[in-house]
């Protein structure tokens, strides 16, 4: 630090404004972790199962947990407020419901489509709307109440029936290919997850994400709209919901109000994984997309092998407290 | 400041009985609409069925309210609630001439361990609460399918001693409901008039405050997810003691509810906030929803979203009360 | 003949499941081929997709599946043919175009019809009954809801009102909630009929804690295990299952006779299933399938021999 | 026995790139009052903390009463009777005063370790009492102001009965004659013959306090002094390492227009019929004892708070300012109260602060130009001299005055004509209050229009032209600074509406 007593001038210090590049810092990353345990992941499967290393394995993998995915795009936002959305699998079933119960009676399908998404985002505009409009309420209530309520919503509407028969150019969203090996819902994914990590990390709403998770308040005197904000992730995220909606109900071929039950947990597990702290203002996206293969893989390799379910679970749980645990270690910053 | 502009003020206890009142004037209007339905609702016999079947919610929620008030939440409770049941049943379906209190002590201690380590997790591993929990739940569900081998152990493997912890009485008045008395009055005691109860407060309310003040707050952190344990423990016994049947499936999803009767309960997830009177109150309002709603014979298919709209309307409406004290509380001149 | 056979039961942890899979093993090491057990956590259409989607990876030759929704598991079932493996469903059915034969435990015009048969018979022909089942949309008890009630139109059953179809979606504490309430509700309810393990065992707590043996009457579908006691001390008089060992034995048999082409799924087709004897494919909807046989009924004497086999 | 009752010997503290205290030595005498002083980040807090075991010092040796103590946390010092009153409040906000007070230290039944809650309450109001303070101490911590939190800490420190009391800048949110109370219970506790460690930026606390004085500077100790002993000019050089002449600049603002108008804005229960115009060029002081609403009122002007009725004219025009975005775009910009909670976001790096205001400025389509921000950061953080290595030095790692500095060049961002500043040298050093006072000035001389909320009476006459005094809500009283001075401004702050 400059001492400049000597001299009795005012003497504005030097600034430094590049950053000092530190191997340490740079290989030192939550991100590197996750990527070392992915790259473990694809040899311990590798060396389990003689079916899992192929590509034609590996894409079609991806086709079973994609769909949750796209939530933790969003979700990702969600939790860099602090908050957190459970409402999640319910938006799923209410929308789904929805949208085959309008096409039955004689919607035409792109704009029963359309509807679904137009649930999702309605769904996460009331989230918004109560968490901004009731300050004292925490987006745990809120959300608890509205997971409860839009399940029952799609209970009300399709009782125990199921209603499917949509048209096979829908199946195409949960079934195709593109080029004959790549899943459709890969390309669509790797799409979003793009759309998602620039207006994260390159654009001012991203920044201004941050800054709301961190201190809403600052961000307030700050003149950054945070209701506003606030209102259009929980929007965004409703809408992401709805998006797994049409995936997982192509997948089903048709719908129940009980789809997508457990979904939040499994979302929530994957953002977190990723780095992003429930505590608000950290994490990134590179970290989330890496935990959502991790998982993925992780579970498709065990059921490979078909190491039972309850174990594959254990496994999961295990690898998430440890690897935050590792996270936590000194050597890793986690910083935006 | 002036001595007269304080004394109008609403006090901190005012807001919470106000809240609180609010909350029991919603439950005594939905029992009358209840009682207009269904003449049964308000007898004894009702009364103490809903007792009974809300009084395993009711000490869980106890756990839960003070793992929330230290910021903290507990997803793992169901497991453990599994886990311990099951090990319990277990060992009375090997050894049926077992004192029912040596299963009661096994159950909790199995509880206390699991809540232990979910503790250190979090205190000294700095693993936030969700997260641990969430991990340990799907361990403590896979060990629970592990020691069972996916069986059940059923009626007819427990002693009747075993099955009578539940189903006894003292003096008229059912054991579970005892023990859940037994359990509030201990707490309210613990949590409002102990040292180490008053600090579980203060780390929620400000965890730099706390450590800055010397309290240890690892170990009070630590501390409440051990009893969140230990009652999930005992739980899981009353719970397999009273249905009979254990299963490694068992309460799964539980800890929502337990979770959606603090929030009703005014326990803020925020932490720092959150009272045994109005938790009363909160697991009263959950297991009438709960009791109720297949007796004033609504389709059921609507009861998941009558349930929905009803903690979400008790919810929003015990916030604006609040808000309006708030705010009145805040402006200091009236003109 | 080596051969890979799968089967994804409902869920794990659940004893009856576990039987299925324990049955579908015996007939698979009986053939002599590999057998793969897949049981998801939870019972939900979702990971069953997945589980079929791994099996598809692992080329088996045949999936035998006990569904979790009937509609749901179309498109993946649908694939898994498509790439030569042989499907069919047992214990819960999956729609026809999803499968190439379906294993049935039992008629389920009969499961039906002889609870009600049961019921009228230990009320005395007269009085109030009440149906305390899994989920609202469970499939199998839901078809079963369906014949009892085509049941109940008989004049015999003049004197017996169905008051209510309560769900207790086979959670413990819902179907004891649900079972107090039907008791409170309806002070003269005679009997109930519960379809479903986790309800009948539930109910049968119920009554016992308060000493209702003999004046309210309960049968349904239950695991002798679990309905021991409550068998035993009356409650229940008697109440009806098929053996889940048989279930998955049978379906290891049809699977194996799919794979060696022995039938095709076509109604008429006939085959050996080991210690079962010959079975035959039937027409059934617009699927086929291959009937086990007659619901089996547990009473005082017999269930000392069942409760601790399944 | 030692003369001294706390020695300190030695002490060297680093944080991760910074040396917070560098071989420092201190003696503090039975029953006196010592200040301890120095510029922004001197390390005054840290060592306060070394002190108190929240941190372990690098290497040294701490002595109480003669004997070599090792204080491993904070319950160490609590157990030696050591209290102290931290900079940054510590306090639970959902909790009552009184537990705030007791926290830790609650009165309990010696028997059953029941906790007495009578009693408790009954100390609290009379140690509130004792402070000049009289609300109920049943309140939540929450709905305190930032000065009544004050007087619930200091009454927390005296209520453990410590024979060590320190405080860290406890004035910098007090008002004259609230601090007027604490120099009368510190003056008590010292009649008592408790020792007192007091650290301020304000020489008039270390005048009519304390016996002896000690300087840091930058991490490093420079000296004691008994006060009589040491003239202003030498602390000042002893403080800074240069010497500061005039703390206030002399103004060359021409006051021009008329830029804004208020007129009879009220908020039921804060503040009514407010009514004043502000000119380019001109620096308003508007000033009143805690509580007055004056921030109330800067947050309606700013939006972040409704107004119930009145009107506003800007430029001439009537506006309406009903969120921030409206002042903003208007050209008001404001320096909030509380830095730390309402200015910063403490996790982020110096440029990402600087930014926020601005995002628009440093963005094309919304994508952020992070050379742009960059070099906008660098430039701001040496406009207002922010003692920081990078801009990419994290706001949490500053002192407090050099995270208010960062405050005014977010402020600076922005194309403003119109700039509130609330309390802007709260807890800011003679350095850089002179640093801010010059960039006022500045600011001023390019035609800005400045309103600056302050509760120091030669600050307000200083640097105001024309000066507001508040009371309960109302404006009491406005005068030119020429006629003005301390005893009129009180008169108006104190008295009913003249
Ligand atoms: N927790 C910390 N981590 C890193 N650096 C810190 C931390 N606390 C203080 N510092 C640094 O230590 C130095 C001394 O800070 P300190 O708060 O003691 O200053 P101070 O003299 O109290 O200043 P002020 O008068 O502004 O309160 C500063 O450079 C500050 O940035
Ligand atoms: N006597 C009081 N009782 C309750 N709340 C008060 C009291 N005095 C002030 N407050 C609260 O403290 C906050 C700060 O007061 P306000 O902004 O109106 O005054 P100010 O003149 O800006 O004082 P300060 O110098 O503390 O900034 C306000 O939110 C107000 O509600
Ligand atoms: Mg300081
Ligand atoms: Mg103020």
């Amino acid at each position: 630090m400059v001492n400049n007593s000597n001299n009795g001038i005012t003497l504005n210090r030097e600034i430094k404004s590049e950053k000092e590049f530190s191997l340490k810092k740079f290989f030192f990353q939550w991100e590197w972790l996750l990527f070392l345990i992915f790259i473990a992941i694809h040899i311990i499967n590798s060396q389990l199962s003689p079916y899992y290393l192929n590509t034609y394995t590996l894409l079609d993998a991806t086709m079973t947990f994609l769909d949750k995915a796209f939530i933790a795009l969003s979700m990702t936002f969600v939790i860099i407020f602090g908050d957190i959305d459970i409402s999640v699998g319910s938006t799923i079933a209410l929308a789904s419901v929805i949208m085959a119960v309008l096409y039955n009676a004689g919607l035409p399908m792109p704009l029963a489509i359309l509807v679904c998404l137009l649930v999702g985002v309605i769904a996460g505009f009331i989230n918004g709307i109560l968490i901004v409009k009731f300050k004292e309420l925490s987006a745990v209530i809120v959300t608890l109440s509205t997971m409860i309520l839009y399940r029952g919503i799609a209970y009300i509407i399709l009782e125990n029936q199921a209603s499917g028969g949509f048209p096979m150019w829908f199946n195409f969203l949960g079934w195709g290919y593109i080029k004959t090996i790549i899943p459709f819902i890969l390309v669509a994914f790797i799409i979003a997850a793009v759309i998602f990590y620039v207006l994260l990390h390159k654009t001012t709403f991203g920044r201004k994400v941050y800054a709301i998770g961190n201190n809403d308040v600052a961000s307030l005197f700050s003149g950054v709209k945070v209701d506003k904000i606030k209102i259009i992730v929980f929007t965004l995220n409703g809408l992401m919901a709805a998006i797994a909606a049409l995936f997982l109900t192509s997948k089903m071929g048709s719908t129940r109000p009980n789809i997508a039950s457990g979904y939040e947990l499994d979302v929530i597990a994957m953002v977190v994984l990723g780095g992003v702290s429930t505590s608000g203002g950290k994490g990134r996206m590179i970290g989330v997309l890496l935990s959502i293969f991790i998982i993925g893989f992780l579970r498709y390799g065990l059921g490979l092998v078909n190491v039972p379910d309850q174990v594959i679970l254990i496994v999961i749980g295990i690898l998430l407290i440890f690897s935050v645990m590792l996270s936590n270690l000194k050597l890793f910053s986690n910083k935006s | 400041m002036s001595e007269k502009s304080s004394k109008n003020k609403i006090s901190l206890e005012r807001i919470q009985q106000i809240r609180e009142f609010s909350l029991i004037g919603f439950i005594i209007v939905l029992s009358i609409f209840v009682q207009f339905r269904n003449s049964n609702f308000l007898t004894m016999s009702n009364i103490d069925d809903l007792l009974t079947n809300t009084a395993i919610l009711s000490i869980l929620a106890v756990g839960m309210m003070m793992v929330i008030i230290t910021r903290g939440i507990d997803l793992s409770i169901g497991a453990t609630l599994a886990l311990s049941g099951m090990v319990t049943s277990m060992t009375v379906s090997n050894y049926p001439s077992l004192h029912p209190l040596v299963a009661l002590l096994i159950g909790i201690f199995i509880g206390l361990i699991s809540g232990a380590i979910i503790g250190l997790l979090v205190a000294k591993f700095n693993i936030l609460p969700i997260i641990a929990t969430l991990g340990m739940m799907n361990v403590f569900r896979g060990i629970t399918f592990l020691i069972s081998g996916g069986k059940w152990v059923s009626a007819y493997q427990m002693s009747d001693s075993f099955k009578a912890i539940s189903t006894g009485s003292i003096l008229g008045i059912n054991n579970l409901i005892l023990i859940a008395i037994i359990i509030y009055l201990v707490f309210y005691y613990f949590i409002n008039y102990t040292r180490t109860g008053r600090k579980i407060y203060a780390v929620g309310s400000s965890p730099e405050s706390a450590k800055i003040s010397g309290i240890n707050v690892d170990r009070i952190t630590w501390l409440v997810y051990s009893i969140m344990g230990g009652l999930a423990g005992l739980s899981g016994v009353l719970w397999v003691s009273k249905f009979a049947s254990a299963q490694s499936n068992t309460a799964s999803g539980y800890e929502m509810n337990v979770i959606a009767a603090c929030v009703i309960g005014g326990v803020s997830i925020a932490g720092g906030e959150g009272k045994v009177t109005g938790l009363i109150s909160g697991v009263l309002l959950y297991g009438i929803l709960e009791n109720a709603l297949p007796m004033i014979n609504v389709s059921p298919f609507w009861q998941n979203a009558i349930q929905g709209a009803v903690i979400l309307i008790a919810v929003l409406v015990s916030a604006l009360i609040k808000r309006r004290i708030g705010s009145s509380n805040k402006i200091r001149r009236e003109d | 003949q080596e051969g890979k056979y799968a089967i994804i039961v409902k869920n794990a942890g659940n004893p009856y499941n576990e039987k299925e899979m324990d049955g579908f093993e015996k007939a698979i090491n009986e053939i002599g081929g590999e057998v793969i057990l897949k049981a998801p956590a939870e019972p939900t259409a979702e990971s069953q997709i997945i589980m079929i989607e791994q099996l598809i990876t692992q080329h088996v030759d045949a999936i035998a599946i006990a569904g979790n929704d009937p509609d749901a598991l179309q498109p993946a079932l649908k694939k898994a043919m498509s790439r030569g493996i042989k499907v069919l469903s047992l214990d819960s059915a999956v729609n026809a175009q999803s499968r190439m034969v379906h294993i049935n435990q039992a008629d389920p015009e009969q499961i039906g019809r002889v609870q009600i048969q049961a019921i009228s018979e230990m009320i005395g022909g007269s009085g109030q009954i009440a149906v305390l089942s899994a989920t609202s949309q469970a499939a199998n008890q839901n078809t079963w809801i369906e014949w009892m009630k085509k049941e109940l139109e008989k004049p015999e059953y003049d004197q017996i009102e169905l008051v209510k179809v309560a769900y207790g979606d086979d959670l413990r504490d819902k179907s004891v909630s649900e079972t107090e309430a039907l008791l409170k509700s309806y002070p003269d309810l005679k009997g109930i009929i519960a379809p479903t393990t986790v309800a009948i065992a539930a109910a049968g707590k119920v009554l016992t804690d308060r000493g209702l043996q003999g004046e309210i009457e309960l049968t349904g579908l239950g695991l002798p295990s679990e309905m021991a006691e409550y068998i035993k001390n009356g409650v229940c008089d008697w109440m009806y299952l098929w053996n889940p060992i048989d279930v998955g034995y049978l379906a290891g048999y049809a699977a194996e006779a799919l794979v060696t082409e022995k039938i095709t799924g076509n109604p008429g087709e006939t085959f050996e299933a080991g210690r079962l004897g010959s079975k035959e494919v039937i027409q059934a909807g617009d699927g086929t399938e291959i009937m086990l046989g007659a619901p089996f009924r547990f009473d005082k004497e017999n269930i000392d021999q069942w409760k601790d086999v399944y | 026995m030692s003369k001294y009752i706390l020695e300190l010997k030695n002490i060297t503290k680093t944080f991760p790139g910074v040396k917070a205290l560098d071989n420092v030595n201190f003696q503090l005498k039975s029953g006196e009052i010592h200040a301890l002083m120095g510029e922004n980040g001197a390390g005054k807090s840290t060592f306060i903390k070394v002190i108190t075991g929240v941190h372990q010092p690098d290497q040294g040796e701490i002595f109480l009463k003669g004997k070599k103590v090792n204080i491993k946390d904070p319950n160490d010092s609590k157990k030696l009777g050591i209290a102290a009153i931290y900079q940054h409040a510590t306090s639970y906000p959902h909790l009552s005063v009184t537990e705030n007070i007791f926290m830790g230290h609650e009165k309990i039944d010696i028997k059953t370790k029941r906790i007495l809650w009578e009693d408790m309450h009954q100390s609290a109001e009379k140690f509130l009492k004792e402070l000049g303070a009289e609300f109920d101490p049943k309140r939540r911590m929450s709905t305190l102001s930032v000065a009544q939190q004050q007087i619930v800490e200091i009454a927390k420190a005296i209520s453990t009965n410590a024979e060590i009391i320190i405080m860290d800048e406890p004035t910098a949110s007090l008002t004259k004659t609230e601090s007027e109370d604490l120099y009368r219970i510190t003056e008590k506790l010292q009649e008592i013959g408790t020792s007192i460690i007091f650290i301020s930026h304000r020489f008039e606390d270390m005048y009519r306090l304390a016996g002896r004085v000690t300087v840091f500077r930058d991490s490093k100790y420079i000296g004691t002094w008994g006060v009589n002993e040491v003239s202003n000019q030498d602390l000042i050089k002893a403080m800074v390492g240069r010497e500061i002449t005039q703390m206030f600049p002399s103004k060359n603002a021409e006051i021009s227009e008329e830029i804004f108008r208020v007129e009879k804005l009220s908020r039921k229960g804060y503040f009514k019929d407010i009514s004043f115009t502000l000119h380019s060029g001109e620096i308003l002081a508007i000033t009143g004892l805690v509580g007055a609403g004056r921030t109330e009122l800067c947050q309606s002007l700013f939006g972040i708070e409704r107004y119930d009725s009145g009107k506003l004219y800007f430029e001439g025009n009537e506006v309406e300012i009903k969120e921030v975005q409206a002042a903003m775009k208007l050209g008001i910009g404001y320096l909030p109260e509380d830095r730390q909670e309402q200015g910063l976001i403490l996790d982020w790096e110096l440029d990402k602060n600087i930014s926020l205001t601005s995002l628009d400025k440093i963005s094309q389509y919304s994508f952020i130009d992070r050379k742009k921000e960059k070099s906008m950061a660098k430039r701001l953080a040496e406009l207002v001299n922010v003692k920081a290595r990078s801009i990419f030095n994290l706001a949490k790692e500053l002192s407090g005055g050099n995270q208010q500095k960062i405050v005014v060049a977010k402020l600076l961002t922005s194309d403003l004509k119109v700039i509130i500043l609330d309390e802007p040298t709260k807890g800011v050093d003679v350095g850089a209050k002179s640093a801010i006072f010059k960039i006022m000035a500045d600011l001023a001389a390019q035609g800005y229009a400045i309103i600056m909320v302050s509760s120091e009476m030669p600050e307000v006459l200083g640097m105001g032209d024309r000066i507001l005094v508040m009371r309960n809500g109302e404006i009491t009283k406005e005068m030119a600074v020429e006629e003005a001075s301390q005893e009129k401004i009180l008169a108006a702050a104190m008295q009913e509406k003249i």
